[in-house]
């Protein structure tokens, strides 16, 4: 399983450069990113507050191992602005893999 | 009713002359006409005012809390102004607007509780001789200001007070601060009244009748405490605002902080709603203000014309402010501006002219914006809403330069006189130490009266049910705990 | 006009001396006075009225739905509103406010259809003789009221009906049963007609013409079915509350329940939205209630009052029922008490006192609550927005109570009389039996009338195209499926 | 007040048959009659407006924006409409409505800067001999048009760009193009002026004296330069929206499009918000509109009904061509289109008849539909929230089409003659040719000027300060980068 | 761990099946779903937008090795409409779990 | 990849001690968490809905294997109030991480 945090406005374009090379569903979820990348300061009348998370997305998809680098390699690709706050790519070992509707399992789940 | 108003207009045209020479003078004899262009915009007006509790108030109120406080912000608004219009119906008006026999300087009485003697033809004097409104149209009105009064009060301890006992003391707050205040700055008997009274005393002094005269001075003084020492108000500034500033002060210092306070953010959580009640107390500020004349008439439209202004420049002076201070304009600081403005011309509205009233606003929208802004965070004040920053503040400031700009050398209206030439209204010289140390003294006196009244009332309150809700209510918020809802379910 | 003004009043005055002595009697003249208050207050009452549809209840009803048919919710009431409004002006107006010819009785005919004749100069009756209003005020009035009235329907079948399918039923509904309602309850000749019928018919009879007698009788019969019947309905509460909540009742066992009901939760997806139309409403409802007066005098402040009073009463009614009842009062509670006041006093605001009021708001905030917070449920109904439970049961309350509370002993202004003295509104005798009875014929006949008109025309739409959305479209939402838009992007 | 009425009424009632034979030719005398009914519904016109503006304007706008951006908008309109209104009162009025001697057919001069003059005692005419209005209420109502027309414009260019440099444009905007086109428009002496001076020149000219003939002449002239052209323009259609639309599509233009615009979802984020603002114009427009006629009368009402007609018909005509061309009848089309029936029938209220107006709000709505579904994408124009789609091109089919609706035989009221009967409105011959072409030209004149001043004064704010944000702000939001503050914490 | 994407208004289903399994905790989060299910477009005023997600639920859940296999099976029975749409189910090895208020760890902690 | 569930108003404390310790990002979502602890009831006028999901955060972050313990440690100790509902830590072994904007991987990407 591939798990990735970019920046918002980074998606579509990261989507279409996965579908392109075959990926075919993730999960996208808003998320607070904690990092480097320091957030802001909001004022409300007297009161001043830092809000230092920043707004990212993280993907999370399930592919087949063949594909895992390329997938790494295309997201940090399409996802690099060279600002700091680009983002964390990371992957895990999946053991299992079921779709619902079918009950096919693993590669042929993805 | 037309017929009547000619004659009616006939004889107060006729009259100044008489007034003149004490010696051939004749009781001053009057009809009561009602128009029907006053009583729609009295009608509008009351409406306008409702408008500015329920959503305004509460919008306004509500947005600045986090979402899990909504419902309790908007609860508590909506339900004191209801309770409080039964109140106001049952003996309100009654304690308000009656005489209070002995006690006559400081409340009225029960005589008109349920609005006994109420019915389609009775009416109320205006501030114009021989133009009257019906009761009921009075009633409905000043109804509106009892509602939105102790409303405005419950943004001082948002977040953190027990609904129950909330509810408790406003009813406790309004029957002993509220009727009692109003009774003392509004409470008098009307231009013909005087103009009657004036008329009886020269005649009895004429005719070297003492008695006569003593009774009717003694009825020229049947006013109300702050009416007689001369106190400018014209829609409410000291009523209202310095009167639900001073006591949301008392009520923050007495339920404390807010959990987390000055730990976790607690930011507004829809400054969308915020902007949308500043905007509908703006609109509905307008019946607050100019239909305090009572009247819809070229003084009116003075009213409006000084409430755009002062508003728009309070706004303006503290969003630059802000700029300039703390490097951004915020939408917050503008509509905080606003209704700063709006406060501070309360008093003053139909008293300045056009260019006193941006003075007014430019100066009142700066002196708050630091006192939210720098001095309140220096006494650590959890004025949750700055209940008093804007309200308290902002008004007590209107009420002083109501004492100022009211001098016609500032194109002011002057100091109304009612009595010199019975029957007319003229206008007293303006004396400075005299007329600004009214504002002073009624200022003085109100923060008193309701400092220490309010404070009894929490504190009775606080040991009969307890004012503050347990921390975890606090931590998981009042909508669930104390309203069993949740604002938003998207 | 002015100077028309005070002839007519000049006459009205001179008027009821004649009247007593049969003997010499003369016709009676008039005069058609416009007062600029007047058209003032009509104006903004209209304006009210609207503010109420949108955005009031188009905010009350859906901050109740779910997020997903948000849109559907606000899209309905919207263009509910618009396409009645073209209705009205094309056909509708004539239909409920032209004579009907042999219909007369039940509904008007097309004499006005596209405003024939109607200009600038053309003047309606008031309910005071010798006071009129252009007909143009009284078709923008009254135009709101149809706006308002089928936009109340849809609540009771929200989040699953078709969007086209809603749209011709309205179209039929207005036409069938509306503008025939609006024609039953208040289609008469207003004061001065009837005062000029009466005069001649007692001049018929007394030069013993029997022809013209019966011809001047005719005249003053020549009312709508309801009207003739004796009921009273200050400012709505058949035509518009009844009606509506009927229809809605039907409509929603018609439609059946929605998909997951008592299964998922359908919690209000914005109790911020429910309460902004709820406060409106209250607002906007001072224009429906008084306006319905057609004029700006004391009893207008008299029905402010007493929606003022009657609303409150039944919102913290309902509040501290549900506190009592469910361990909690929630603000849907209080708003839906508040709502529930204002439907209750519409038949009676300008009836009533202001004590009976009181009562009224009472009492129907505490029977609705118990309505819809248990026997609804026993009944399985979803009346998914509670329109039946807030606008049908709390209209059949107000308008029998209506019947009550006119009673002068109670506070009341007491049965209206146009005739017994021409050209003067006297106060007829009250009689419990008879003008109780009356209101309970008049609720019968609408409940009858309404509930089988609604039943065939929802049959037939449903027949024609079907009433329903799919249940993948229920599921989805209506909003992408049949508006293609979602409310939010955040 | 009411005695000076009646004179008046008579010296005119009495007054045309002298005008007749100008033989016996008597200078024109006349009363200046404030009735209370007129000066109430200003009042309330007035405070209509205003809701129009805050809330209403800001959250049609702001519920179209992406939630980063939502405060922005709020900030931009809520401002400009406080800056305005300061200017207005400082010298905004005097430069629109008082003389500007040789530049009198531009714009007014300095007279009335600071209000000088002005009291509660100076008066303006209305459009009916012998009935005037207390200078300050039209302050008032003319101040709120001044503060929403520049509002209008945001929307043009929303989501990019500067706080700063938007504030400099505004006030440079209002004061070298809103003035002068609203003296240009707006500005002429009233009824009783035109009538006195077309009396004196009768006389002059029946006595021979030359001189004193061409000096009547030349006051008769004395107007703002589209008033002399014949220019109908009865509530603001040029002045208001066509000059709002204009410059919006110019900014848009000089701006460029939004950084993602055509990539990314720009979707509304609250179509609720955007509803309710809808909504609020529609209520508030009748301010602005009936208003526009100054007085309380039959008129008004007739404003008010084609009001609610062309806005009904408007948005009816927007969702079903939105159904018919896109498969799906959306809120945002029927609201949408509500906006533009408003917009178009704005200059034909009071001109045209209800049918003509039914007419107008269909053709404008099924119109803007198409300019905004599909021109306005063939262009790639980036007008974010349809500024000219909608006010632009509204307001020039409004303003063309009341040369056609006002022609009596299509139900209109006919072009307004004051001077042929002096003393009486009269009704001059309509001859399409000349009526129809004096809008041709006053909408051409209006777009050339406010194009080309509008261009040079983006470029001039565009050089000194820079008119766009950064790349980065744009993406983060104006919201946090400009206002440090986010619309929602939930 | 077991990691599903569903259809939102299943979840209720689902997790009443999986606490009759013996389930005793679970964190659900609001995702956007992106996968042969298509999404729908959206139309304001001239603008088009094609969304191509789809609202899902993602479910998370810790459970003994034992209990595994039963909770991927109940969870695909449950969820199943046999719609397209239906979601994926996935799981993943976990080293330790901890219970924060008791400091119990692993199957103690679930 | 440490995977923990909290009570919302903790979260500030956590990140600051976390920070301190050393960890230089995180990510975290608003979860419905389900558990022992049992949500509530609310009232819409007739309808009763029983909500028996509490909200929690949910933190997720890579370590560098040395960290793992005390993170864990760290989290357990800040979150802990004793009463029920203070969440749960699950720790996952992560197979590579990579930091978009510069490429680096594993280790130095964190
Ligand atoms: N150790 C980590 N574990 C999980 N997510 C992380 C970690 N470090 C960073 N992130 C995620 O990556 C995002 C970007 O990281 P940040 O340090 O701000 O910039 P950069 O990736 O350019 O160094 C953060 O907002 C956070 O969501
Ligand atoms: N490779 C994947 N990795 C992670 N999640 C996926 C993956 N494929 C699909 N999903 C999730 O499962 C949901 C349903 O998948 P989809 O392909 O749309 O239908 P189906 O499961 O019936 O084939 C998607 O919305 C997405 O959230
Ligand atoms: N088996 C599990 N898998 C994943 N998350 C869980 C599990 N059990 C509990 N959680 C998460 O931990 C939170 C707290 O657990 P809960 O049982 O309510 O209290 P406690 O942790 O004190 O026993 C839950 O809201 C849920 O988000």
């Amino acid at each position: 399983m591939i798990i990735a945090a970019i920046k918002p406005y980074k998606l579509d374009e990261v989507r279409e450069a996965l579908t392109t090379l075959g990926v075919r569903g993730m999960m996208v979820t808003e998320i607070k990113g904690f990092g480097t990348q320091s957030g802001h300061t909001e004022i409300y009348r007297g009161a001043e507050y830092a809000v230092n998370f920043v707004p990212k997305m993280r993907l999370e998809m399930v592919v087949s191992d063949g594909l895992a680098e390329q997938v790494v390699d295309t997201i940090s690709k399409t996802a690099r602005t060279g600002k700091i706050g680009d983002g964390k790519i990371f992957v895990i070992d999946v053991q299992s893999a079921l779709r619902v509707r079918t009950g096919e399992t693993d590669d042929d789940a993805l | 009713m037309k017929k009547l108003g000619l004659a009616g207009v006939g004889l107060l045209a006729a009259f100044p002359a008489m007034a003149q020479d004490a010696a051939a003078i004749a009781p001053y004899v009057f009809e009561k006409v009602v128009d029907k262009g006053d009583v729609a915009w009295m009608s509008i007006s009351t409406v306008l005012v409702l408008l500015m509790t329920v959503p305004g108030l509460a919008l306004f109120y509500g947005g600045l809390v986090r979402t899990k406080n909504m419902l309790s912000m908007l609860t508590q608004v909506f339900a004191i102004a209801s309770v409080v219009a039964i109140i106001w119906v049952t003996y309100g008006y009654s304690l308000a607007f009656s005489s209070g026999g002995a006690w006559d300087s400081y409340v009225g009485g029960f005589d008109k509780a349920f609005l006994r003697g109420v019915d389609v033809t009775t009416m109320v004097p205006t501030f114009t001789n021989g133009v009257w409104l019906p009761e009921f149209t009075f009633i409905a009105f000043q109804m509106t200001f009892a509602m939105i009064t102790p409303a405005l009060i419950v943004g001082a301890f948002a977040e953190r007070i027990k609904f129950s006992s909330l509810m408790v003391f406003i009813i406790l707050w309004v029957t002993f601060i509220y009727f009692p205040m109003a009774h003392m700055v509004w409470w008098w008997g009307g231009p013909d009244f005087l103009a009657e009274q004036q008329t009886l005393k020269l005649i009895a002094e004429a005719a070297g009748d003492t008695a006569g005269a003593e009774a009717a001075s003694a009825n020229l003084a049947a006013n109300g405490l702050l009416w007689n020492w001369g106190a400018l108000d014209f829609a409410g500034g000291t009523v209202v605002h310095i009167n639900a500033g001073i006591a949301g002060l008392v009520g923050c210092i007495m339920l404390g902080k807010r959990v987390g306070y000055g730990k976790e953010s607690m930011a507004p959580h829809s400054l969308t709603m915020t902007m949308i009640g500043a905007a509908l107390l703006w609109v509905g500020w307008f019946g607050f203000n100019a239909g305090s004349n009572f009247e819809s008439n070229s003084i009116t439209s003075l009213v409006i014309v000084n409430t755009f202004i002062a508003t728009a420049a309070a706004g303006v002076a503290w969003m630059f402010a802000e700029w300039l201070m703390k490097g951004k304009p915020s939408l917050l600081g503008l509509v905080s501006g606003v209704v700063t403005g709006l406060v501070a011309i309360t008093p003053a509205c139909g008293f300045a002219g056009p260019m006193g009233s941006l003075v007014l606003g430019l100066g009142a929208g700066v002196a708050c914006f630091f006192f939210v802004g720098y001095v309140k965070n220096m006494f650590k004040l959890d004025d949750s809403l700055d209940v008093f920053g804007i309200h308290g503040l902002g008004g007590i400031i209107g009420a002083l330069a109501t004492g100022i700009l009211v001098n016609p050398a500032l194109g002011g209206a002057g100091i109304p006189d009612y009595t010199s030439v019975p029957g007319t209204l003229q206008v007293a010289e303006y004396v400075f130490s005299v007329h600004f140390m009214n504002q002073v003294w009624a200022v003085g006196f109100t923060i008193l009266f309701v400092g220490i009244g309010s404070a009894i009332l929490f504190k009775l309150v606080d040991l009969l049910m307890g004012l503050r809700v347990a921390n975890d209510v606090e931590r998981e918020g009042l909508d669930l705990a104390e309203h069993g809802e949740r604002a938003y379910n998207m």
